[in-house]
């Protein structure tokens, strides 16, 4: 009688004790991610699809969004600038036709596809679609993975 | 367990009991803390927004036409092609087979070509290289043209695998083509119900596939809804907009979209708050208005505390003590202490227009706001107060230094005494027996200072030289002429106040005074020579010169002068009480030398010396040549607190006095204030020349509510310029010209810019009232209107409204024109004058649409001098006129479709012949050849009647 | 002449060329059996670990970094204030570790004719803390002074253009004692270069007393007793560790690509880098059919190889050459032995068929960033 | 103590009330006063009061361990010294450092806190290296050896996040890179292999903004947030730790017998 009761305050005390040091230690974790982000929006307007050469690489979005703008005869896509591999990013050879990753020397053609050096994977494609008004929109919230064969996807690419 | 007993000192198992229960309550605070954590107010409005949502999505989808047979059709089409298909099947199949190899095959041909060229490049760096440090490339060159010639073989291999694929593809395409396009038929049919399935897939769990039905429900749990939440706080960030916060600035960030989901949505409109659609989407938040919520956020229009997440940390403001106990019930609402720039009333949200919108004169869609400015500018607070939007505007009020010229010092007495007791609405404000200053004692000081005023007014007056003598006149006469020549632009003859409150039309016809009682007032000769020039009396006066005959002038002052007011002429002149003059000046002395000097000082002065003296501190303490023109005053400095940021004035600044029945709140002090101007001296004891002594404009309370919401705008504010209104060049010329017209009342008699004309309502008949000038830019030459201003000429001869002169500088009028322009979307540029061959076809079409059988323009414009055969009434500008006066483009626009341009107007569209109307048999009988060559092409034909119109009297 | 022995050392640089020296000659220098032993003697690579060796080893260091230190392309590498460090480091490494091996030696030498070592001084003989080891700290501690002065006085800490999120420059480094890990990065992915080796290196070196037995050479310097050990260690410290921080600071140029010490950082030099997936010879070289959809179809051959490559050798050396260490160790402690030893071999093995057949992936399924 | 006639100014100053009050023995002459000046220190109580013959012999120990411990307490305090000029926001940190070289007095503090932390980190790996070649992290040191590989990691990781405050060019893709390696982290990391896993139906669990990447930066790139968690690691998290484990890693030189010694 007197044995189980021990037993029992103990195991609750310890039980209870772990259980809200593992919750302390799961808020503090829960702490490093706040409610929201002082980052700039992640969907912006870039100009009317007429804004933007054909067969020609965009860099104007480059440094305030991390965005290159590609239209072809079929339409446009964005890129992310992001190299696949470590961030770094890329620069765009328009004499060699292809993206240069400097960090590590990974190559990218136009299309975002990899071809050379360490990246893993082809760049990113975001979401771009036509707003209201008839101006480009592009949403970096939402990106297309070639290898997930989600740039077939009928917002990873700009009709036009 | 091995430990003796004696050894220790507590028993093992209260300690264990003690460990146990301190654990558990360590436990439950930990829960308690996750809770307060995650408990807030704004995720239980999305949770009711996201039900609210659904429940629209779902009735919209309920709502979507679809059309049900076409439907059906598409997918029986769909079906038919689908099965039509599948007789292909082992061709499809047999085509997939040879895709995969040629794939195969394919990708093998590009690593190679690939490899290569990465091969290629190589070499060619390296003979490049080589080349540039001279060395021996003979046998690089050579590599490097092995590779360029395998690096093409490779890639004509790797083409031609490429199509062959094609060609396959282009098979399997062109078999699937019949179900490709009956689905995006039927997609297309389908667009909007899918938009709107896709809506609710994403936000009703009932339309969810079960895992995203699962993830719904843990995905907002406590410590995981970091990883994707649906509910989570809604921040607007923007960059160059700054709050202040005393030792930096820091972008604006509102976050009152966490709880006012709706605000940008339509299909909110009725949704109660906080999810309510903004009233006025096309101005306001949507992404196509001028102030899109991206760029300005909430608070830099309606205040409040943006980061704020909850009702009260926002700094939510009552409209009224009711809402206020309204919010406190429902939301534990508190007015917010250490934020001053709490949200705007919803009465005074115009207030926030103001900062960016500052040099405006009319704000567009801020009526209350416009108003408040208005009321400002009329009752010249800028006079004692600074303010520095009507920076260096002028004294609104009479000229002083001529009075004696005009009034009797006896009119002046009872005038300063108590204004309204002659005129209801004067906007002369009340000064004396007023809540603070209505004591026999103080009636009797203030009279002695009137006296003495008036004495000195009238002491330093210049005598005027009335250049004309008054004739007498016909007073029926008269009242017809100030009816019809235009005086009513600018003012009424209202014998008792109006029912209806000061609204901003109502302001325009009020420009100058209600001259009732005028005959109680000023001479005859007096009236008689301001009517024929005001100049004589004050060269800088706002009223024009009417440029009537000296009859006219006669009869209109006979009507003037006929009207007497009875009740203030009968009113008794107190006697001046000396030794209250001489109380008044010792006490006024006393404050820069000793009682005993001061009253010797005072015995030593004559009587007049005396007056002269306390007139002159009286009109000092008073204030009264913040208004008015008065001799010895030209130099001195507002009497009152500087109202530029009043707004932004910190709430215990303001003193309330021993007044509690009132809010704790800027807004409420000046609705008070400007209510009952003495209220915060209330039961204060103070000597007379410490007592507040702003003057009473009895102003109605929407008067108040519009020079409240005027004074809330006037703020402190860093905004950064390019968020101002007017930080591009258009909307500075146009406000520069509009303060010009709003200064001298052109919307009193016109309508510009969409307001004005209130004339129109004495006249009757538009047509015989002064013209709409709302695309004046655009349809008259400049320099013809400069000349027109600067001496104006009869345009239309049946008017007998009458444009008057007005005595104002080239840049001033320079001002006006550009503004039209620039309202009309123009620009000031050279412009050749238009030129036509004389004599030629165009000519002679527009002659023969002109002539009596077609357009009969003659039967109403006059034609160089020819008066119409029509009706007076429709009588229209001479003709010859135009090719001086009005602009080619817009004559064309004119006659196009005039009553698009000016509704109501009396030109009837001319008729032009369309081409089926030339296209019969004869018609050359009827139409000149010259007509049915251009006839169907409009451009053409309206050319050539504007081409006509120019070749009048030319 | 001069120039010539630039270009040489260009060539020898290379990491084909030089990694390969290394792994090669590192054996004979420090060797973990007594076949290489014998070796190591008859080449007369003891005698590095002498006075006149060390001298020889000090000068031809030396004699490179002067070289350099004068040369135009190499002078700017070196001169970069982040990369003094470096330097140092090699000095220091080269110092200490003939100090340490030439220590050993000589205690080896005396253990062989009976002697004690040389830190033996028996139990009783000791000395007190004050003054003398207080004493020695104390100028120890105004030396490392003055060197950080002097060091801070003569070098300003380098500070760049203000930070560009849209510029990377070229080429991008980590910062020097990372850059053995970015060298990593450029035959692995990052999830094992960045993340698994690093844990793998902690792991390693913390399980390393728990996983060496061998009681000898406690507290003394000693190379006889414990050859394999020392011979693992200096291999993963010197070889694995410093050799590319060495290689990714001084011969990685623009776009990362190889550039030898002497050679210009031309921006426009190209390196061919098609690299090649095992997936892709398989199925489009060999088999001609192209690649499978299904990733696990497509990778099988590749996961079938890091299987059998984690999976056999440990089973087979269990029963073959180490049946001892599993016998001292116990299965567990043999497993991570020999799963560390594995790891730490794949790096050079990936390197090399990188180098020569193009192999960028052995399993490549980027679809959930399971590279390897 | 003073049953030893002693003479002259260093003796009576040993004498002293005062001197007495703090050392508590006199000027250490004899070796009863050597002794218990060690041993009433408490700074130089971390050492033995008698030590093998070896032990003092720079050959045998190189005084790296000390020399690390030296240079983490020079840089800890022009650590403290260079807080007082910096701000660590994205406004001011560039500035601030370039203020250090160009105005502020003792600005060479810059350079001394970040030469002293390159040359932390290879006396660091050089005491590793003595450590190992002589063979001192065998029983009974395995676990100070395993608290010495921990203390290694963590000066890496405070050169680390030191490397990002001055914000420059260096700074950020040094952080950029390494940060990125965070992201392929196995299942924590969302480019990392299995992370798509933690994923219920449409809704991935692992992002850009829930993964371990994005706690250690704040944010989805190297910004604001990644400056101030890195500041806020380097001057006061990681020493916090680093400084507890000294602690247990001299306490365990003691306990496990003091400076290895051939047995």
């Amino acid at each position: 009688m007197k044995r189980r009761k021990f037993i029992t305050w103990l195991s609750v005390g310890w039980l209870a004790f772990a259980g809200a040091t593992g919750g302390f230690f799961t808020m503090i974790i829960r702490f490093l991610f706040p409610n929201v982000l002082f980052e700039p929006p992640q969907s912006f307007k870039v100009g009317f699809p007429s804004d933007f050469q054909l067969n020609q690489v965009d860099e104007r979005f480059k440094q305030s969004q991390a965005v290159w703008l590609v239209r072809t005869a079929e339409g446009m896509y964005a890129l992310s600038t992001v190299c696949t591999h470590l961030g770094c990013t890329p620069n765009w050879l328009i004499t060699d036709n292809k993206f240069k990753c400097p960090c590590h020397g990974s190559g990218f053609r136009k299309s975002g596809i990899n071809f050379e050096g360490p990246a893993p994977r082809p760049l990113e494609r975001y979401r771009i679609v036509l707003a209201e008004d008839g101006q480009v929109l592009v949403d970096k919230s939402v990106k297309f993975q070639y290898e997930k064969g989600q740039w077939d996807s009928p917002e990873a690419f700009l009709t036009t | 367990m091995d430990l003796k007993k004696e050894e220790r000192h507590y028993d093992p198992e209260v300690l264990h009991r003690w460990f146990g229960i301190s654990s558990l309550l360590f436990l439950a605070s930990i829960v308690a803390m996750f809770g307060n954590d995650y408990v807030h107010e704004w995720k239980a409005h999305q949770r009711e927004f996201r039900q609210a949502d659904i429940g629209l999505t779902r009735r919209n989808l309920e709502t979507a036409a679809v059309d049900v047979a076409l439907r059906a059709d598409l997918e029986a089409k769909q079906q038919q092609a689908e099965e039509q298909l599948a007789t292909h099947q082992q061709r499809l199949d047999e085509l997939a087979g040879l895709i995969e190899l040629a794939e195969g095959e394919h990708h093998w041909a590009t690593m190679r070509y690939q490899g290569s060229v990465a091969d290629l490049g190589a070499e060619r760096y390296q003979l490049e290289h080589a080349l540039a440090e001279g060395e021996q490339a003979q046998k690089l060159a050579e590599r490097f043209a092995n590779r360029t010639a395998q690096t093409q073989a490779y890639k004509l291999e790797s083409e031609q695998f490429q199509i062959e694929i094609d060609g396959y593809e282009a098979e399997v395409k062109r078999l699937q083509s019949d179900t490709k396009a009956a689905s995006s038929e039927l997609a297309e049919l389908l667009r909007e119900v899918s938009l709107l399935e896709r809506k609710l897939r994403l936000i009703d769990r009932e339309s969810m596939s079960t895992a995203n039905k699962i993830a719904d429900m843990i995905r907002d749990l406590p410590v995981i809804d970091f990883m994707a939440p649906s509910i989570k706080i809604g921040q607007i960030i923007i960059n160059d907009i700054r709050d202040d916060v005393n030792f930096a600035v820091v972008p604006k960030v509102d976050r009152c979209t966490s709880c006012h989901l709706g605000i940008d949505k339509v299909g909110f409109e009725e949704a109660q708050q906080p999810y309510t659609t903004h009233p006025n989407l096309e101005l306001f938040v949507s992404s196509g208005s001028s102030h899109p919520m991206m760029e300005y956020g909430c608070t830099s229009c309606h205040n409040g505390r943006g980061r704020g997440t909850s009702f009260t940390s926002a700094g939510h403001m009552p409209s009224s003590p009711e809402q206020g106990e309204e919010w406190r019930e429902k939301y534990d609402w508190e007015p917010l202490v250490y934020w001053e720039e709490k949200i705007f009333p919803t009465t005074y949200t115009e207030a926030g227009c103001l900062k960016c919108h500052v040099n405006e004169p009319m704000i567009g869609g801020a009526e209350n706001l416009t108003l408040g400015l208005a009321i400002m500018e009329k009752a010249s607070c800028y006079g004692c107060h600074q303010i520095d939007r009507f920076e260096g505007w002028g004294r609104r009020g009479p000229n002083l230094s001529v009075v004696s010229s005009k009034l009797t010092a006896e009119f002046a007495f009872k005038w300063i005494r108590n204004p309204r007791s002659f005129r209801h609405n004067t906007w002369m404000p009340t000064f004396f027996a007023q809540t603070n200053n209505s004591s026999p004692e103080d009636v009797l000081r203030t009279d002695t200072e009137i006296h003495a005023m008036v004495a000195y007014l009238f002491n330093k007056s210049e005598p005027v030289h009335m250049p004309l003598r008054a004739r007498p006149g016909n007073a029926t006469r008269g009242q017809e002429l100030f009816d019809a020549v235009g005086c009513r632009g600018c003012h009424v003859v209202e014998p008792e106040p109006l029912a209806v409150e000061t609204d901003l039309d109502r302001m325009f016809q009020r420009h100058g005074p209600n001259l009732i009682g005028l005959g109680s007032k000023a001479s005859d000769a007096w009236v008689y020579n301001w009517i024929k020039d005001p100049t004589f009396y004050n060269p800088e006066t706002r009223m024009p010169n009417m440029r009537l005959s000296d009859r006219e002038a006669a009869d209109i002052s006979a009507y003037l002068r006929g009207m007497r007011n009875t009740a203030f002429e009968a009113i008794e002149v107190p006697e001046l009480d000396v030794a209250e003059l001489d109380r008044i000046a010792s006490g006024w002395l006393s404050k820069n030398a000793a009682e005993e000097d001061a009253r010797a000082e005072v015995a030593g002065m004559s009587l007049d010396e005396r007056l002269e003296f306390v007139g002159r501190r009286s009109i000092l303490h008073y204030g009264c040549f913040s208004c008015h023109n008065i001799p010895g005053f030209e130099d001195a400095k507002p009497i009152g607190t500087p109202l530029t940021q009043e707004g932004s004035k910190p709430v215990h600044n303001l003193d309330f006095g021993s007044v509690h029945e009132i809010g704790h709140t800027n807004f409420e002090w000046f609705e008070a204030k400007l209510t009952n101007p003495r209220i915060f001296d209330r039961d204060k004891v103070k000597p007379y020349d410490e007592k507040l002594r702003m003057p009473n404009f009895y102003f109605t309370p929407t008067q108040v509510r519009a020079v409240t919401t005027a004074l809330l705008g006037l703020v402190k504010s860093n905004l950064h310029p390019d968020k101002m209104a007017d930080r591009k060049m258009e909307p500075q010329i146009i406000n520069r010209g509009m303060a010009v017209i709003k200064g001298y009342n052109c919307q009193g008699c016109h309508i510009i810019d969409g307001r004005g004309g209130q004339i129109v309502q004495v006249i009757g008949d538009p047509a015989m009232s002064p013209p709409n000038l709302n695309t004046e830019g655009a349809k008259v030459h400049p320099d013809w209107l400069y000349r027109f201003l600067k001496a104006p000429t009869t345009i239309r001869p049946n008017l007998t409204v009458r444009m008057p002169t007005y005595p104002l500088t080239d840049s001033q009028w320079n001002d006006v024109i550009r503004s039209f322009q620039f309202l009309d979307g123009g620009t000031i540029t050279f412009e050749r004058s238009h030129t036509f061959v004389t004599g030629g076809a165009s000519l002679a079409a527009g002659e023969f649409l002109a002539s009596a059988d077609m357009g009969a323009c003659s039967k109403c414009h006059i034609m160089d001098g020819k008066n119409p055969t029509g009706n007076t009434a429709d009588w229209a500008p001479d003709l010859a006129l135009a090719r001086d006066r009005l602009r080619p483009e817009w004559i064309v626009e004119w006659l196009r479709d005039p009553n698009a341009m000016m509704p109501g107007t009396r030109m009837p569209q001319p008729y032009i012949p369309s081409r089926e109307d030339v296209d019969f048999e004869g018609a050359e009988e009827i139409f000149p050849r010259s007509v049915i060559r251009i006839a169907g092409d409009n451009e053409a034909l309206l050319g050539a009647l504007r081409d006509y119109i120019y070749s009048v009297g030319n | 002449m001069l120039d010539g022995i630039k270009a040489f050392l260009d060539i020898l640089s290379k990491p084909q060329i030089s990694f390969t020296l290394i792994i090669f000659i590192f054996p004979f220098v420090i060797p973990p059996t007594m076949w290489f032993e014998k070796w190591h003697r008859k080449l007369g690579l003891h005698l590095l670990w002498t006075r006149k060796g060390g001298l020889y080893m000090f000068a031809f260091i030396t004699i490179i970094l002067l070289l350099g230190f004068f040369d135009e392309n190499f002078g700017k590498i070196l001169g970069k204030p982040d990369n003094v460090p470096i330097i140092i480091l090699i000095y220091s490494v080269f110092f200490f570790l003939w100090l340490s091996m030439s220590s050993a030696y000589k205690n080896d030498e005396r253990m062989a004719r009976g002697e004690k070592v040389e830190e033996d001084y028996g139990p009783d003989e000791k000395v007190l803390v004050w003054p003398d080891l207080v004493y020695i700290e104390m100028i120890a501690l105004i030396l490392m002074t003055v060197f950080l002065l002097v060091w801070s006085i003569g070098l300003p800490a380098p500070l760049e253009e203000a930070a560009n999120p849209s510029l990377s420059p070229n080429p991008a480094k980590a910062p020097w004692y990372f850059l053995g890990l970015q060298e990593m990065l450029v035959y692995f992915d990052p999830w094992l270069a960045g993340v698994i080796f690093p844990t793998l290196i902690i792991v390693g070196l913390m399980a390393l007393p728990y996983v060496d037995d061998n009681p000898k050479a406690s507290g003394y310097y000693s190379f006889a007793n414990r050859r394999a050990s020392i011979f693992i260690f200096l291999f993963g410290f010197l070889t694995l560790w410093v050799f590319l921080i060495v290689v990714g600071t001084f011969f990685r140029g623009p776009n990362w690509n190889f550039f030898g010490p002497f050679e210009e950082w031309s921006v426009a030099k190209v390196v061919p880098l098609t690299n090649v997936n095992l997936s892709e010879y398989v199925w489009v070289k060999m088999l001609r059919i192209g690649l499978p959809s299904h990733p696990l179809v497509r990778e099988v051959v590749g996961i079938v190889i890091v299987v059998l490559y984690f999976g056999l050798p440990p089973v087979i050396l269990a029963r073959g050459k180490l049946r001892g260490l599993v016998e001292r160790l116990g299965a567990t402690r043999y497993a991570l032995v020999i799963f560390l030893a594995l790891s730490m071999m794949a790096l050079p093995i990936k390197m090399y068929l990188r180098w020569t057949i193009n192999l960028k992936y052995i399993i490549a399924i980027p679809e959930s960033f399971f590279n390897i | 103590m003073a049953d030893k006639k002693k003479t002259g100014l260093l003796a009576s100053i040993g004498d002293s009330q005062i001197w007495k009050s703090i050392f508590r023995t006199g000027v250490p002459v004899t070796r009863r006063q050597r002794m218990m000046g060690v041993l009433n220190s408490v700074f130089l109580h971390l050492h033995p009061v008698r030590l093998p013959k070896h032990a003092v012999k720079l050959k045998y120990t190189w005084c790296m361990g000390g020399l690390s411990f030296f240079l983490f307490l020079v840089l800890t305090i022009s650590g403290i010294l260079l807080m007082f000029y910096y701000r660590p926001t994205v406004e001011y940190a560039y500035t601030d450092i370039m203020d250090l070289s160009e105005q502020v007095p003792l600005g060479i503090m810059r350079e001394i806190h970040r030469w002293g932390a390159h040359a932390m980190v290879i006396a660091v790996w050089l005491h590793m290296f003595r450590v190992f070649m002589t063979g001192s992290y065998k029983p009974p040191r395995e676990f100070n050896w395993a608290v010495g590989v921990i203390m290694l990691f963590l000066t890496l990781l405070l050169s680390f996040t030191g490397y990002l405050l001055p914000w420059d060019q260096l700074a950020i893709w040094a952080i950029t890179v390494g940060a990125n390696m965070a992201r392929a982290t196995p299942f924590l990391g969302h480019e990392g292999p299995g992370a798509s896993l933690l994923a219920i139906g449409d809704i991935n669990l692992v992002s850009m903004t829930s993964d371990i990447r994005f706690a250690l930066l704040g944010g989805r790139f190297v910004g604001e947030g990644a400056l101030l968690r890195f500041y806020v690691l380097h001057c006061v998290g990681l020493p916090f730790i680093i400084a507890i484990l000294m602690a247990v890693h001299f306490w365990r030189v003691r306990k496990d017998g003091g400076i290895s010694t051939p047995v």
